[in-house]
């Protein structure tokens, strides 16, 4: 779980974040569906539905004793582009709402959050490889795009809790303080290991391709 | 000598209890014999290799393999079966051909060196040393599967098991790797374990067959006692190889001349009946 | 894999909660869903929880297959209610009972209701390019998993799983997921191509299967709107 | 009358460079006439049916379908032309049997009335009534390859493709894909263009046989006498039908009984020449 999913239930003192969360993916997929080209519309929608599917099919894949799975959005959106990506990411978040991962209140926020690794990875990604290996870079492109999102995750906790001292403060009570701080150590020690092992997979995967079929992965000429 | 595959009366219920039964006549084979499995689709063919592969526990039944439980005893088996299943798209993941026939013995720990040994002498065996440095993806159908039957292979296991091994190649491709699969089971003694639907090649790759349908083993037996029982066939939306069948026919038709298995056998009856009737013209 | 098993469960499955008509069953479903959210004590999540056990016995759903997929959001909402506990343990034991509610409310729906009944309900507000990748996704996915599963059963018996070893499994998992990845794109091209061949220019048109409003009905939304409005009460 | 289908010297390059050429004799298919492509895999027979799908522009060489060109006719063409592509799990889209057969009118801009009628008329047609509320995944493979049939077929098309559509089907399940093809065939003038590798089916569903290697149509004919000629086929990689294959060799050992193309008309030849010579016993 190199991603948090915001659960439905837990905003609902912060109801205009999720409004703000629904309004910023709206937004954005509003205008990527728009601006799909005509001609190529026939081509990008089962190309969007399968790599939603992957998305999903991805967190299947068993990755040993521990009990993590990906999803490989930024991976997606290095290869299909950032904006089939975050159709990706949307659909996928709007499937897996309903079946406990996420939540349907909360499927802007979570989309918008995600989406960002998509595009994050992307361009990074982009950015990385006209100096370094493709490897190299989609692992780099892919840690830093978790890093972000999985911070801004954090910032929305807080908002939506609308405290951040509580974590810092903790509380009088020592037994509380003690669940507390070691709950929060245990996070951040399980999304560190997430976001490890979704840039070592990713990369490995790009660095697979790059072998197979490096059109897919490939930069140099102008691609999505 | 015991059996190296036992199955008795299995029962098999998946996930969405779809139940597949597999009882009947005991499937036993022995140590290099050449079995097909026949049936219908659907007729749980694929689900009975399965739990000779041990990727699956029956509900209610037994299977040994070796004297062993296959989902039990999982790991020790693995190194002893090899399988090539039908879509060998999804068996080959290495880049690299070489990577992918690596792919065992490496995971098994050997070294790097040792590997290689393996992997060039199982590659010259199969005639696909000129391959080892492709991309398994950008191959053909025919070539795919050598590949994918040299990455089974390549453990040495004692039973090969193969899961339509022939479908969507061209003739000659089939019959290249019918041949190969004689060999190894001729020089090396490996038991070949076959489903196909491909009925008029099975007489070239069977000591004995086995008929699945609806949830029974109905028939048993070398080719030709199988292949002339054509109530049980039909029943079993199976046909007999069209040389059987139409030898059968003729024997109905009151003219015993004999049931030739392959088309040299057929040819040879043929040719002796015409010769002492006609004048070659 | 879950969702190929709640797809079964909804399509294949003849319980009376199946039986109701979808547009209703939605609609009650969301009466719950907002009494889960609007619940303030733990009685009356307790309540709520009674309901839902009783709702998938009388859908035929599997309490432990199914409702074990709620432990996932009570999980997150751990990280929530770990900020509140601070305040009142009370308070972050509610965040975890509702977003585990929340799902399992969720979860009834789409066991009981089939992914196309569901795609209809949102054709009604969504853009049709967004439904068409929803369908396009259901099949896929579809495709995908007996792939991945094929695959996954491969790789075992050739000897690469591997429980303990993480690297060697992580780089094994790495490359199917790259062949699976490479599938998917040539997939869907070839998906795209068979489709313009049959007429497809960028619009799938979603049939709705008629259905009548039965007494079920009626009771089931009547029910579920008395749930909300204890709820509020309360 | 103008041939439906003409395909003269063309080449194509896919973007990875690979060059495939079909050259040789030219492609030509009449009205009503049932064509068989056989080859080798990677002969380009896929190739080929792309072409004339329209679905890929050639680089050099002619391709025409109605008098029109397929790659940029598209879209008129598209409603003559129906197809079946070997792996069908990708042409059916669901979510229902019945929203797939549905497809194509719908999207053509038929009514949902006219539309219902359509495809309650093609499933009763392929005996699939029942499978109409299911969900793709939930069929049989055979189940599958008759959906998209239906599919396939509900525009009424002119001409009907099929690429290997008897892969992975059990005898029974292909012939009756065979039977209601040629019944298509008979009482609507379908044009059929089949590509498999089940060789002994090829005389069943074939007026016409192409034989496509090495970037060469190197024989055209009917299957009588592209099943004779045993160098050319051998040289692609492909046999006869077995029985033709028989009746071959014992022609060539000098005895002239005839070449059968079915079960049927072996039986009766060898039966006419054993009444003569045998007492019944
Ligand atoms: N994973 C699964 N889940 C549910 N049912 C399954 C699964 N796999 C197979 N079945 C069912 O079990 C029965 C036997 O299937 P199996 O694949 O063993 O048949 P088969 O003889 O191999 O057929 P084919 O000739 O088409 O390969 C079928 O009814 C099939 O639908
Ligand atoms: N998309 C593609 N990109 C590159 N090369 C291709 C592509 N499709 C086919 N080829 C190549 O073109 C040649 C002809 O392939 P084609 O699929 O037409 O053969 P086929 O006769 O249909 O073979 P089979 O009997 O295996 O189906 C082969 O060498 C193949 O590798
Ligand atoms: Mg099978
Ligand atoms: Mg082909």
């Amino acid at each position: 779980m190199s991603h948090i999913h915001i659960p439905d239930g837990v905003a609902r003192d912060a109801w205009w974040l999720l409004v703000i969360g629904f309004a910023v993916t709206l937004i954005f997929l509003f205008f990527i569906l728009r601006r799909l080209d005509r001609e190529q519309v026939g081509k990008k929608i089962p190309l969007a539905g399968s790599i939603s599917a992957m998305m999903l099919v991805t967190m299947s894949v068993p990755l040993g004793f521990i009990p993590f799975h990906l999803n490989l959005a930024s991976l997606c959106g290095i290869i299909v582009g950032p904006e089939l990506g975050f159709i990706g990411v949307f659909v996928v978040n709007l499937i897996l709402a309903f079946m406990g991962h996420g939540g349907i209140t909360v499927v802007g926020i979570n989309t918008a959050i995600i989406g960002i690794e998509v595009l994050v990875g992307n361009k990074l990604y982009g950015l990385f490889t006209k100096k370094w290996k493709r490897s190299m870079s989609s692992a780099l492109a892919t840690f830093l795009a978790l890093i972000l999102s999985t911070a801004i995750t954090f910032g929305v906790i807080f908002l939506i809790t609308g405290s951040s001292d509580a974590i810092l403060q903790g509380h009088h009570d020592e037994a509380i303080h003690f669940l507390s701080y070691s709950g929060w150590l245990a996070i951040v020690i399980v999304l560190a290991i997430g976001i490890i092992l979704e840039s070592v997979v990713t990369s490995l995967i790009v660095s697979f391709l790059s072998k197979v079929k490096p059109e897919l992965v490939d930069r140099s000429e102008k691609h999505v | 000598m015991n059996p190296v595959v036992k199955v008795r009366c299995i029962k098999h219920v998946y996930p969405d209890k779809t139940e597949v039964s597999i009882c009947g006549l005991d499937f036993s084979v022995d140590q290099a014999e050449r079995i097909v499995i026949l049936g219908p689709n659907g007729a749980g063919k694929t689900t009975l290799l399965f739990h000779i592969l041990g990727l699956l526990s029956p509900t209610e039944g037994e299977v040994e393999v070796l004297g062993m439980e296959p989902y039990k005893d999982f790991k020790k088996l693995r190194r002893e079966v090899g399988v090539v299943f039908q879509n060998v798209d999804e068996q080959i993941i290495g880049p690299r051909v070489y990577d992918d026939i690596a792919f065992t013995p490496l995971n098994d720990g050997k070294d790097r060196e040792e590997t290689d040994k393996l992997v060039k002498n199982i590659a010259k065996q199969l005639d696909i040393e000129e391959l080892l440095d492709k991309i398994p993806h950008y191959l053909s159908g025919g070539q795919k599967k050598k590949v994918a039957l040299a990455g089974a292979l390549i453990n040495q296991p004692k039973i090969l098991i193969l899961d339509e091994p022939f479908d969507g190649l061209d003739p000659k491709s089939k019959q290249e790797i019918i041949d190969y699969l004689n060999k190894l089971n001729r020089e090396l003694g490996i038991t070949l374990i076959t489903t196909t639907h491909d009925i008029d090649l099975v007489p070239q790759i069977a000591d004995t067959i086995y008929v699945l349908s609806k949830g029974e083993i109905v028939l048993k037996g070398n080719p030709k006692d199988v292949f002339s029982n054509t109530e049980i066939l039909k029943d079993a939306n199976l046909d007999a190889p069209v040389l059987m069948e139409l030898f059968k026919r003729i024997s109905n038709r009151g003219y015993n001349i004999g049931t030739p298995i392959s088309i040299d056998e057929a040819e040879e009856i043929l040719v002796k009946i015409l010769e002492t009737r006609y004048y070659k013209n | 894999m879950y969702l190929a098993f709640i797809d079964n469960l909804s399509n294949n499955g003849t319980s009376i909660i199946h039986d109701m008509n979808s547009i209703i069953k939605l609609l009650a479903t969301s009466l719950l869903f907002i009494a889960v959210l609007l619940t303030d004590t733990l009685i009356g999540a307790t309540i709520l929880f009674i309901i839902f056990v009783f709702l998938f016995k009388l859908g035929q759903i599997p309490l432990a297959t199914v409702g074990r997929l709620a432990l996932y959001p009570a999980f997150f909402s751990l990280l929530f209610a770990l900020i509140k506990i601070g305040q009142s343990w009370q308070e972050g034991l509610l965040i975890v009972v509702r977003s585990a509610l929340a799902a399992l409310s969720l979860l009834m729906l789409i066991s009981t209701t089939p992914y196309n009944e569901i795609i209809y309900f949102f054709s009604m507000f969504m853009p049709p390019l967004l439904i068409d990748i929803l369908i396009f996704t259901y099949r896929a996915f579809f495709i995908l998993v007996d792939q991945i599963g094929n695959m996954l059963r491969n790789i075992k018996l050739r000897g690469g799983y591997h429980r303990k070893n993480l690297f060697l499994n992580i780089k094994n998992m790495a490359s199917i997921l790259g062949v699976l990845m490479l599938r998917t794109i040539e997939m869907s091209e070839r998906m795209y191509l068979i489709y313009t061949l049959r007429g497809y220019d960028g619009e799938i048109n979603v049939n709705r299967y008629e259905e009548g409003i039965s007494l079920t009905d009626i009771v089931f939304i009547v029910f579920c709107l008395i749930i909300l409005v204890g709820v509020i009460i309360i």
